[in-house]
């Protein structure tokens, strides 16, 4: 329990400054790849919670979801090198403010609700797997097959928005 | 014991993630945020699963949503991006006035 | 001790593979010529670029051997050897597979030179292309062992390997395979004629070394998982357990080598093409294949 | 200098020779790895076997410890070279073939003649010194003067401000900031006529071990070329006189890394980058300066204003007044740049693919202005060409000499050249055995070239069968005598079916390197978009042969790699009708004979003319007209908005001779 407990609050520390390097760095790469820490961070913290599928999953989706993020990072910036100096905040104080309110409501939240007695075991690894199988398969099918459905359409459609037809090119060139 | 470590660090990202959300400028920063805040709420969630009710799966199942939540906040920010990013050349959130209501 | 045996194990095939690519690459089988490469490198300097992004450059090779060890900590190489056996086995190869990419980009990025960058962002995108094919040619594999354990997935293939009963499985899995460890025809992230080195350009003495050894790591982890998810691991007989499973995945390395020599690089373009295009529709068939096959398996009760 | 007295290298790691480093030095001997100058292209047309002799060919002279110069270095490599040099980790060598004198790169350490056996001693040699003296603790650094960088000041605001002392600027009284430029600013940009270009890539690197070697010394890329390495660089062109230091105070954290990109103008920065369109200066000021100070101070605002001017006279980006704004504008800055032509704007990264670079001609300066991994711009330039045709002038006795050692890729065909130049001026008649020697030789020549081309090819697009195969054949054929010929020709007939039937190959090739302006074509190149172009169809030599060129459609990488394949087979097929492939000799007896004279060969890659006037013996070139010289005008299109592997095989299938080029 103690070495759960440490080994959570370890990763958990580093996911909170791999958070905080995010938005200090100047380097967009690096912003990208610490937020692709951070949440890795969160992934060995899964794994220290003996929920191991989610945490092999969280590892394995945030690499090449933040990868993806640093591509479209640099695309955008239009600047390999991180725009040094540049200011790129906006409304600081209502944000800090913002931020601090929220991590307080939900930390009070957290520690005011009474949660009641934390479960000492979970069942093996082996054992989640079945279980979570037979409720994606059972019980949550209706609601996860919608979920899988509108990721895709979410993605049909944000590649058909991104993606300039020709027409609209066109369009543009002759407006310019 | 365990939980509450689960619960701050939960908290603590959200708050890191509202704050990154608010303050930046560039739209894949703005979805880093966002990102952030989700992390945040994942750990609340396994951490709930873990502690409360780890016979329970549609804890896990909310988990696996969740994941898709994100995917999908990537797929479509990153399409609404391009597209603004080819129309106007910007992302920054300053610079996208005509999406006011 | 089975950690240390299968660390000692991955080095012995890495060296083996690096002899091998020297073999097929010059012509000429020099027993010693990684040991004296490798000391050779060890010997000369290991220059900084003038405006590194420092972390990104040292971690960047330390990372891909990391996360080429890490993935082969849950194959096993024979009943019980092992480092680790997860559950969620067959998952994890991917996800420690997953920061090859990172890795990549690292250092890529790292070294602040242009040939490296490219080299680094186009492993992302053929990461784009391999990432899916590689999972869901995974999935039928844990569906006929109803299982993500890798050693009950060798053991799935008592009977039939994998590659005889899913060969649609096993052909993309092979591809993708090669993808993730950049051999040719996939090195483009490391072209020596269009990038002049890219990924590794910058990379010099002991650090090059690392890189080196990590990829011929890499090489061997990519054979070891093709021999355990489709040609049945340490199964066969006759020779003990684990040296079935060595020799399978030395062959496969022979001929993930040997492959690409015959084929010109191909085009990132074309690569993203083919594996959306192709090898996802085809991987999703086999799984459908597979689902069907085990349902008739089933229900024909016959003992399976 | 090669006359060195003991067994020590000049490029030895400083160290102490222990048991260990003994040991090292041992392995490094029976591990050399070569990068070689100008190019793996020259050596095998000069009938070398690198490989053979035990050299690892390596792409990059960071992996290298033996750097190969092959025969006479021309000026324009040896720059690039000596900075190759400083990049190579130590211990490190120089191994010259055939040619001494190197002037920025240290002598030799091993010099030897240009041909096998002596090759091979070479390597032996090498290997020698390297297992003796690999460490020396008493090694000196290698420090070439034009490589030595040289810090100066300049104004952050006002980019035309440079001076060698740090002061403060004349016109705005702010502090000068350092940065980084070559000493030998003479070798200006105008010199190399290759205007922006910079040694953007592979910048020096710092020894960060166990060296004493001033690491400005290293401050070079060693692709590019090591011109100045100021920033005011293509004004005129680019508009991007706004160019500032953007390094500046704040700028130097090791913690936030990156210190280059938009806000940054220094040359020693990794990436070139440019702005495009009229209003560069501006952005940079407000990104140099929004930093901490926008949102607590209000003097920033003064601070813009003077910016905003500033920026303006460069741009004249009138509208530009987000002074107080706070923020970066991308709107603006993406505004008036060029569009890339998927809509998707990136930063313009210049990439110099050349003069060393692995797979392309060495000498071929090509410089790439990359949006992603698309080409937008290119400058194509050599690096060895002549300075001028001029330098070719003189008496006719050596003439046919001269012109031969223009291009070392085809040596044959230049002579052949010079020598029916001045037989036309001469008046002087060839009798029919000497016509078809010759036309033995150069057609062994072109078979020669066209397989020499496919081994280069074959590496640039990772084929390495391929290369690996073509360069068999190329040396077996240079080797040849008459009769070995037939069978060289059978082995290059099933090679050229195995190619055929390649999986893959065509996919990757067709359509690549289509040359929008076919007119300015000649050659192989002309006649694979379906042109019967060929000089040889006017030679009287080649009637009886019954020569028909090898015509294709197609017009692109793949049609070409067919074209070349099957000129090689009927070129062999005709050394084999000819009967021998004597080089042809000196020029005829021509007693002070005069007039005016002009020939043309079709050369491997295509027709090359020369007129010519002799006067009392002299020579004096009027005219000369080589295919590369044409063809490098075709790069641009062939490279531009093409995706980067293709802009190069674009390039590599145009199969450029950068020798025969005036620079």
């Amino acid at each position: 329990m103690i070495l759960q407990t440490a080994f959570m609050g370890l990763f958990g520390i580093a996911a909170i400054w791999f958070a905080v390097v995010v938005f200090r760095t100047h380097s967009m790469v690096r912003s990208a790849l610490a937020l692709l820490f951070s949440q890795a961070a969160l992934g060995a913290m899964f794994l220290a919670m003996q929920a191991e599928f989610l945490g092999v999953l969280q590892i394995m989706m945030m690499a090449t979801e933040m990868a993806i993020m640093a591509i479209f990072m640099v695309m955008f910036m239009m600047d390999p090198g991180g725009l040094g100096q540049m200011e790129m905040t906006h409304q600081k104080r209502l944000s800090q403010a913002a931020g601090v309110i929220g991590a307080f409501a939900a930390l009070g939240i957290a520690f005011l609700a009474g949660w009641g007695n934390p479960a000492a075991t979970a069942p093996g690894p082996q054992a989640q797997l079945r279980g979570l199988g037979l409720d994606l398969m059972e019980r949550s099918m209706l609601i996860f097959e919608t979920a899988g459905v509108t990721i895709l359409t979410a993605m049909v459609a944000a590649t058909a928005v991104a993606v300039a037809t020709r027409s609209a090119t066109k369009r543009k060139e002759d407006r310019e | 014991m365990p939980l509450y470590v689960a619960l701050l660090v939960g908290a603590i990202m959200f708050g890191i993630g509202l704050y990154g959300a608010l303050s930046q400028t560039n739209l894949v920063m703005i979805m880093m945020g966002v990102e952030v805040m989700l992390g945040g709420a994942l750990v609340n969630l396994v951490a709930f699963w873990r502690f409360l009710h780890p016979t329970v799966y549609p804890g896990q199942t909310f988990f696996l949503i969740i994941m898709t939540v994100m995917a999908l906040d990537m797929a479509v920010g990153f399409g609404v991006g391009t597209a603004r990013f080819r129309a106007r050349g910007s992302v920054e959130a300053e610079e996208a006035g005509e999406l006011k209501g | 001790m089975t950690t240390v045996l299968i660390i000692l194990a991955l080095l012995v095939g890495a060296y083996l593979v690096a002899v091998l690519e020297g073999w097929v690459s010059t012509g000429r089988f020099r027993p010693a010529a990684p040991v004296l490469s490798g000391v050779a490198l060890l010997g000369r300097e290991s220059l900084v670029p003038r405006k590194p992004d420092r972390i990104f450059f040292e971690v960047g090779p330390v990372l891909l051997l990391v996360s080429a060890v890490l993935a082969a900590a849950v194959l096993p190489l024979s009943p019980g050897l092992i480092i680790t056996d997860l559950a969620t086995g067959a998952l994890f190869v991917n996800a420690a597979l997953a920061y090859v990419m990172v890795a990549l980009l690292m250092a890529g990025w790292g070294p602040d030179g242009a040939y490296a960058m490219v080299g680094g962002f186009r492993f992302l995108g053929q990461l784009v292309g391999y990432s899916m094919p590689i999972v869901m040619t995974i999935v039928g594999v844990a569906m006929r062992a109803e299982s993500l354990v890798t050693t009950q997935i060798v053991e799935s293939q008592a009977t039939l390997p994998n590659a005889v009963y899913q060969p649609v499985g096993f052909v993309v899995f092979f591809v993708a395979a090669m993808s993730v460890c950049f051999l040719p025809p996939f090195d483009l992230p490391t072209a020596p004629g269009e990038l002049a080195g890219g990924v590794t350009a910058e990379y010099t003495g002991w650090r090059l070394a690392v890189m080196r050894l990590a990829r011929a790591v890499l090489v061997v982890t990519l054979a070891a998982s093709v021999t355990v998810f489709y040609l049945g691991g340490w199964n066969g007989p006759v020779l003990p357990p684990w040296a079935w499973t060595a020799a399978k995945t030395l062959a496969v390395a022979a001929v993930m080598l040997v492959a690409g020599r015959h084929v010109p690089r191909l085009r990132e373009e074309h690569l993203l093409a083919w594996y959306w295009k192709i090898a996802i529709p085809l991987a999703l068939l086999n799984i459908l294949y597979v689902g069907i096959v085990l349902i008739a398996g089933s229900s024909s009760s016959m003992s399976m | 200098m090669s006359a060195r007295a003991s067994a020590t290298l000049y490029g030895a790691r400083v160290a102490r020779a222990s048991w260990l480093g003994r040991l090292i030095a041992r392995a490094t001997a029976r591990d050399l790895s070569a990068f070689v100058v100008p190019g793996p292209e020259i050596a095998r047309a000069r009938g070398l076997d690198l490989r053979a002799a035990g050299l690892h060919l390596s792409p990059t002279p960071r992996h290298a410890n033996v750097l190969v110069v092959v025969g006479w270095l021309p000026e324009g490599l040896r720059e690039p070279a000596a900075v190759a040099y400083t990049q190579m980790p130590r211990p490190r060598a120089v191994l010259a073939l055939g040619a001494k004198g190197v002037s920025p790169l240290p002598g030799p350490d091993v010099f030897v003649d240009l041909d096998q056996g002596a090759l091979d001693d070479g390597v032996a040699k090498l290997r020698r010194l390297f297992a003796e003296g690999a460490f020396d603790p008493e090694a000196e650094s290698f420090e070439a003067a034009a490589l030595r960088s040289k810090t100066r000041y300049a104004c952050p605001m006002h980019p035309e401000v440079v001076q060698d002392e740090p002061s403060t600027c004349p016109q705005c009284g702010m502090d000068l900031i350092p940065r980084e430029g070559a000493a030998g600013a003479g070798h200006g940009h105008a010199d190399h006529g290759h205007g922006g270009q910079d040694h953007a890539h592979h910048e020096g690197m710092d020894h960060d071990e166990d060296t004493g070697e001033d690491t400005g010394g290293q401050a070079h890329g060693w692709l590019p070329h090591p011109g100045g390495a100021e920033d005011e660089h293509d004004d005129a062109e680019h508009g991007e006189s706004g160019y500032v230091e953007g390094s500046g105070e704040g700028h130097s954290h090791e913690g936030h890394g990156r210190e280059h990109g938009l806000a940054h103008g220094d040359a020693g920065g990794g990436f070139e980058t440019r702005e495009h369109g009229g209003h560069g200066g501006m952005n940079h000021e407000n990104m140099d300066q929004g930093t901490e100070d926008h949102n607590e101070e209000g003097p920033a605002h003064e601070k813009h204003g003077d910016m905003d001017k500033g920026g303006m006279n460069h741009g004249g980006h009138e509208s530009m007044d987000h002074g107080d704004m706070g923020f970066m504008s991308m709107v603006e800055m993406t505004q008036g740049t060029p569009r890339s032509s998927d809509g998707l704007q990136m930063e313009w990264v210049e990439t110099p693919f050349g003069p060393l670079f692995p797979g392309l001609p060495g000498g071929l300066s090509l410089t790439f202005t990359l949006d992603g991994d698309t080409v937008a711009q290119t400058q194509a330039g050599s690096a060895v060409g002549a300075r001028a045709w001029e330098g070719l002038n003189g008496p006719v006795e050596s003439f046919a000499e001269r012109l031969a050692g223009l291009d070392p890729l085809s040596p044959l065909s230049y002579r052949l050249l010079a020598l029916r130049a001045v037989e036309s001026a001469a008046g002087a008649r060839v009798d029919e055995s000497d016509a078809l020697a010759r036309v033995g030789a150069l057609e062994r020549e072109r078979a020669a070239s066209h397989l020499n081309w496919l081994a280069g090819f074959g590496y640039l697009i990772g084929y390495s069968w391929l290369a690996k195969r073509a360069e068999e054949l190329q040396l077996a054929l240079l080797r040849a005598d008459a009769e070995e010929v037939a069978g060289i020709r059978t082995r290059v007939r099933q090679f050229t079916r195995r190619v055929e039937r390649t999986p893959l190959l065509r996919r990757k090739l067709a359509g690549v390197g289509r040359v929008p302006d076919l007119d300015r074509a000649v050659g192989p190149v002309a006649r694979t978009g379906g042109r019967r172009i060929d000089a040889r169809l006017e030679e009287e030599t080649y009637l009886p042969l019954g020569f028909e060129p090898v015509v294709l459609e197609g017009d692109d990488a793949h049609a070409r790699l067919r074209a070349r394949l099957a000129e090689a087979e009927q070129s062999l097929g005709f050394v084999e009708e000819a009967g021998g492939v004597s080089t042809p000799g000196a020029a005829p007896e021509i007693d002070g004979a005069s007039g005016r004279g002009a020939a043309t060969v079709e050369t491997p890659r295509g027709a090359a003319n020369l007129a010519l006037t002799l006067e009392d013996g002299d020579v004096t070139i009027t005219e000369l007209e080589t295919p590369s010289a044409r063809h490098l005008g075709l790069v641009e299109g062939v490279t531009e908005q093409r995706e980067l592997a293709d802009a190069l095989v674009g390039v590599a299938s145009l199969d450029l001779s950068p020798w025969e080029v005036v620079r």
